[in-house]
């Protein structure tokens, strides 16, 4: 971050030409709207994974969505799903790239949640790379300390 | 990053706030690198004039985005004397991105026309509004230590007597 | 659609890793300049020269609010009709194409940029995800098409040594393409060995960064056969949406591709496009993508990619060539990438392609897209009459 | 030429400062849901959809594609564009061309902007590249502070007429139940009274940060006369794009320079036989930034002859019940949602011509209307709708 402030000019060598390190920065602010704030207080509060269900396409949105992408019927009919579902697929992602939440490596994966039809990309821990394999079962580990975030869901880990 | 919740008043909100600087290389280019070059060696402003219209561009680029024809190079040296012909003053503070932070600029902005005609917008040393008022002639200051970053080599333009 | 779309000239910049001794203007004006001076056309409005010009770049990756206006001066914008199209360089040719078409416009220039050596690519494209529920994981787009790259292979069996091979033929092909970044001789072990970094996806499965330009003038039928002996035309193009939450598609497929393939082939009357299309380039940013969109193109079934490159069908003395320029992995900036195949398919059907030329090429495909895991996929096919 | 276009269906959400309800992507949807209402068509009707937004606001790189569900794209072909101020109307350009090819036969644009994520001021300051002048910036507002002073200085207006546009704005706004900025104001004093932001730009003469979107939805000839028995002809469209002045951004204080504004107008009256805009056309919905373009635009648009642009304020020709009504929606210095703001003005301004505006309906009848756009270094982007062709 402070490598990223901090700001300087370069002359390339043998060129009239400069370069400039600098940055933009605007601090944001987004809003989970009142579907996603649902879905992440349900998180908070209950430890429960809610959905969203379109009756006409018999879809379970997970996180919760406000739109069905088939028929763009808007969605008001919430499912809570399993805290267990299957690996669809998995990455060790090995390098930093500033924005991640904890340090790399990394395991991302999307997991179907038991009563869901759609994957929740996440990340998984508590096991081995080499035990990584697709169609695992995996359960949601939650954080001690929950604020309202996908964050809440600390991990998924192997089901034994 | 951080997330947060907000419990301020009902119906509750989550959001998420991202403060998060994206950082960038900027080239200069060789136009405008020209520029960098003879402000930071021999505090000078120097540019570059279309060979059709026969104005100077500014800044100083590689085709006259008027004529549409390649600039070439041929360079003038400017004065960096000039004519103020508009300013305005920021009361309100305002965020600047490539500073990344709130900010109330104490120096007024100008138009100034410099005496070869290029018109180019920087501060002014003089503060007080009502002298602003009678502000013509200025001259650039330019900075003693550090320069090689184009126009920001120029502390402010100061009125000069003439 | 009264009248055919005809493509007078294309140019491109060799891609090159940095090219900070240029900034977006003069980089784009190194394309721009050349179709300028090729058909020799001037910017006009009174329908004697170019009455439009399109611009592709991204302000992200300018790191400049309205992107346009660092090239404004080189592409002939003052008082002249411009737009600027967010999305890869395809969908902006796709924008032209449109405007000649409806008859509005008669000559338009289409130039693109993009200088990935001066963002911090991981940085951009965190900030494409949606921000409450991908963008907190840390998840870029490397990291997403990861999770593709795993789907598609254990979905259809295709081996890391059948995407290493991907590699090894663009790297190789590149050796033949003037305007190539990456040449230099890569084989196999060299692929496999090389540092992982989001597995399946190595270190030479994924494009270098890149910086370049691309430029094309499009016109009516009438006036491309008078500005250029050999006008390449637009026969078929349709780009189509993917949704953007990675978990609600199958990765290992690729609808939206299928789809805008399908609009595509529809209008250039092609019916079976392995025997009907005679050179293919395709926007591959990461190895195991050459493959996926080859499926998704309908250039063989569903998981038959890595038997295809197994039996050598796609280099440039195959059956059905597959990035004879190198492709993306040899070094083609994002957004750019798009024209870069169009501009190569171009040369191909005018037997302008030198070394990597394949013999008697009368209809090309050129493929772009953008977003994560290829989110929007653009489909174009070229024709020699 | 190719197939005749019509505005057939146009949604917009209400517009506010901020929208903690919705995520961008849902805010985007009610617009596009709007529409589809208006029109009285499905989704899978619309053949494509193509998108205005400046990023830089949101910080949201491709944001079509985060939103491609819920504005109803998935599986369709689009489009994003961003030339700054003149997103919004650069998107309307691209549908009618597309749907004018016979490409699609309908197809909707949206412009949008949740400028609640971000600073919209840092934003536009961003534009100015920091190798050529970094901190020299102040946004748009130090170029439209200074412009109101060269305004004032050669036509000799006052800040009592600039105080006029706003309240004339205001009062659009009161009655246009989507405006952001209903003030009520009573008085030309309330106006003058509020503090400056940019001297001599006051925080009332300057457009405000808005949240909100704006959905149209076009048609070929064919297809609109079975979607609607009111279709709205898109005549033309021009844009004109500009190299910065030499001595400004979105003005010339020496006179010397051609605007992109006069040379869209020309070029736009000329191909579609306007002689005297004020009585050939029968309303304008314009992009006003501050209350001072608004006067000086009259001037470049040949509403009236140069440096009267405050005369037709002081005269009230452009009021809603005046000869030839400006911004009866209350215009942008009520509501500007960037992305969004040119796609509203071409949305009013059909609105107008269908004589659905409701309340904020002008007094005379509406068979021509024109819809402009300002955006990058004073670019001009101008729509002429037409009842009939």
């Amino acid at each position: 971050m402070a490598e990223l402030m901090a700001d300087r000019v370069e002359k390339l060598k043998d060129l009239d030409v400069f370069v400039y390190h600098g940055k933009i920065y605007i601090p944001n602010t987004y809003t989970a709207g009142a579907v996603g704030t649902r879905f992440l207080i349900e998180l908070r509060e209950k430890k429960r994974i809610m959905g969203t269900k379109c009756p006409a396409c018999d879809m379970v949105y997970v996180p919760a969505r406000s739109v069905c992408k088939y028929c763009f019927a808007q969605l008001d009919k919430w499912e809570e799903v399993s805290d267990t579902g299957t690996l669809l697929t998995y990455t060790v992602a090995g390098r930093p790239n500033g924005v991640q939440p904890v340090d790399p490596p990394i395991i991302y994966g999307i997991i179907q949640l038991d009563g869901a039809t759609t994957g929740l990309v996440h990340m998984l821990s508590e096991v081995d790379f080499e035990k990584l394999v697709i169609g695992m079962r995996v359960k949601a580990v939650f954080s001690e300390k929950r604020v309202g975030s996908i964050l809440d869901i600390k991990y998924f880990k192997p089901l034994v | 990053m951080t997330t947060e919740k907000k419990a301020e008043k009902k119906p509750e909100y989550i959001k998420v706030e991202i403060a998060r600087p994206r950082a960038y290389r900027w080239s200069s280019g060789r136009y405008l690198g020209r520029l960098y070059k003879e402000a930071m060696d021999n505090k000078k402003l120097v540019t570059n004039r279309c060979p059709k219209c026969k104005e100077l561009l500014w800044p100083p680029g590689g085709v006259c985005g008027r004529c549409n024809v390649e600039a070439g190079e041929d360079w003038v040296v400017m004065s960096d004397k000039g004519t103020v012909i508009q300013y305005t003053y920021l009361v309100f503070p305002l965020w600047d991105p490539h500073y990344g932070d709130r900010l109330a600029n104490p120096y007024p902005t100008a138009t100034i026309k410099l005496d070869e005609g290029v018109f180019l917008v920087h501060f002014l040393e003089e503060k007080d509004p009502e002298k602003l008022k009678n502000v013509k002639r200025v001259q650039a200051v330019w900075k003693e230590e550090g320069r090689g970053r184009g126009l920001a080599d120029i502390l402010y333009f100061r009125t000069i007597d003439e | 659609m009264s009248e055919r779309v005809g493509i007078v000239a294309v140019a491109q910049t060799k891609y090159h890793a940095n090219r900070a001794d240029a900034n977006e203007g003069e980089l784009v004006y190194e394309a721009v300049g050349q179709v300028l001076k090729e058909t020799g056309l001037k910017f006009a409005q009174d329908g004697t020269g170019i009455d439009a010009t399109i611009t592709c770049s991204q302000d992200h990756w300018d790191g400049r609010t309205i992107s346009n206006c660092n090239v404004m001066s080189y592409v002939g914008s003052h008082h002249s009709d411009e737009d600027k199209i967010a999305e890869d360089s395809l969908t902006a040719v796709y924008a032209a194409f449109a405007r000649v078409l409806s008859g509005h416009q008669d000559v338009v220039l289409v130039a693109t940029h993009c200088k990935e050596s001066q963002a911090d690519k991981w940085g951009v494209e965190n900030t494409a995800l949606d921000p409450i529920f991908l963008r907190v994981l840390g998840l870029d787009f490397l990291s997403a098409a990861a999770l593709q790259a795993r789907r598609y292979m254990y979905k259809y069996g295709i081996t890391p040594e059948q995407c290493a091979k991907v590699v090894v033929k663009n790297r190789g092909n590149a050796k033949k393409n003037p305007f190539a970044q990456e040449s230099a001789e890569i084989t196999m072990a060299d692929v496999l060995g090389s540092q992982v970094l989001a597995s399946p996806i190595r270190q030479l499965d994924m494009k270098p960064t890149s910086d370049g330009a691309c430029a094309m003038i499009l016109a009516t039928e009438k006036k491309a056969k008078k500005l250029c002996s050999k006008p390449i035309w637009i026969k078929g193009v349709s780009n189509c949406y993917e949704t953007h939450y990675l978990g609600d598609r199958d990765l290992a497929d690729c609808d939206a591709l299928v789809k805008a393939a399908k609009k595509a082939y529809s209008m250039a009357g092609i019916t079976d496009p392995s025997k009907q299309v005679n050179v293919v380039e395709v926007s591959e940013e990461y190895s195991y993508q050459e493959l996926l969109w080859m499926e998704g193109l309908g250039l063989c079934g569903r998981g038959e990619a890595g038997k295809v490159i197994d039996s050598g069908a796609t280099q440039i003395g195959g059956q059905l060539p597959v990035n004879p320029s190198g492709g993306m992995l040899s070094g083609n900036p994002t957004v750019v990438a798009g024209m870069t195949r169009i501009a190569e398919g171009v040369l191909q059907l005018r037997g302008e392609a030198g070394e990597r030329q394949v013999p008697g090429a009368k209809v090309a495909l050129a493929h772009g897209f953008t977003g994560v895991c290829g989110q929007l996929q653009g489909v174009m096919i070229l024709g020699k009459a | 030429m190719g197939n005749r276009v019509a505005i057939v269906g146009i949604g917009q959400t209400y517009h506010k400062s901020n929208r903690k309800d919705v995520n961008m992507q849902e805010m985007v949807g009610e617009a596009v849901r709007a529409a589809l209402v208006d029109a009285q068509v499905k989704a899978k009707d619309v053949e494509a959809v193509f998108t205005a937004n400046m990023e830089t606001f949101e910080n949201i790189f491709l944001p079509d594609e985060l939103m491609a569900d819920e504005m109803a794209a998935f599986m369709k072909p689009g489009l994003k564009v961003g030339t700054g101020g003149t997103s919004g109307a650069s998107v309307v350009e691209e549908g009618f061309h597309f749907v004018a090819s016979g490409l699609f036969d309908t197809a909707m644009v949206v412009g949008f902007e949740k400028q609640d994520c971000g600073d919209t001021t840092a934003a536009i300051t961003a534009a100015v590249t920091p190798v050529w002048g970094k901190g020299v910036a102040t946004g748009a507002i130090g170029e439209f502070a200074k412009q109101a002073l060269t305004y004032m200085q050669k036509t000799g207006a006052k800040e009592e007429h600039a105080a006029m546009v706003r309240l004339k704005a205001d009062k659009g706004a009161c009655r246009n139940p989507y405006a952001h900025l209903r003030l009520g104001l009573k008085s030309i004093q309330e106006v003058l009274d509020s503090g400056y932001l940019v001297w001599p730009l006051r925080f009332l003469d300057f457009c405000p940060q808005s949240v909100g979107a704006c959905a149209l939805i076009l048609a070929s000839e064919q297809k609109a006369k079975k979607i609607t028995k009111k279709p709205v002809w898109i005549a033309d469209v021009v844009t004109v794009h500009q190299e910065p002045f030499r001595a400004g951004s979105f003005g010339d204080p020496t006179g010397k320079e051609a605007y992109s504004q006069d040379i869209a107008v020309e070029r736009l009256y000329k191909r579609n036989g306007i002689t005297n805009p004020i009585k050939d056309m029968c309303m304008a919905e314009i992009y006003e930034p501050s209350n001072w373009e608004e006067m000086s635009h009259y001037e470049h648009y040949h509403f009236c002859e140069k440096n009267e642009g405050w005369k037709m304020v002081e005269k009230g020709i452009t009021e809603m019940e005046g000869a030839f009504p400006v911004n009866p929606s209350g215009g942008v210095i009520a509501t500007n949602p960037i992305g969004a703001t040119p796609t509203i003005r071409v949305a009013e301004a059909a609105l107008q011509v269908r004589g659905d505006a409701g309340e904020h309906q002008v007094t005379r009848d509406v068979h021509t209307a024109m819809a402009t756009a300002l955006g990058g270094p004073n670019w001009t982007v101008v729509t002429l709708l037409r009842r009939s062709l």
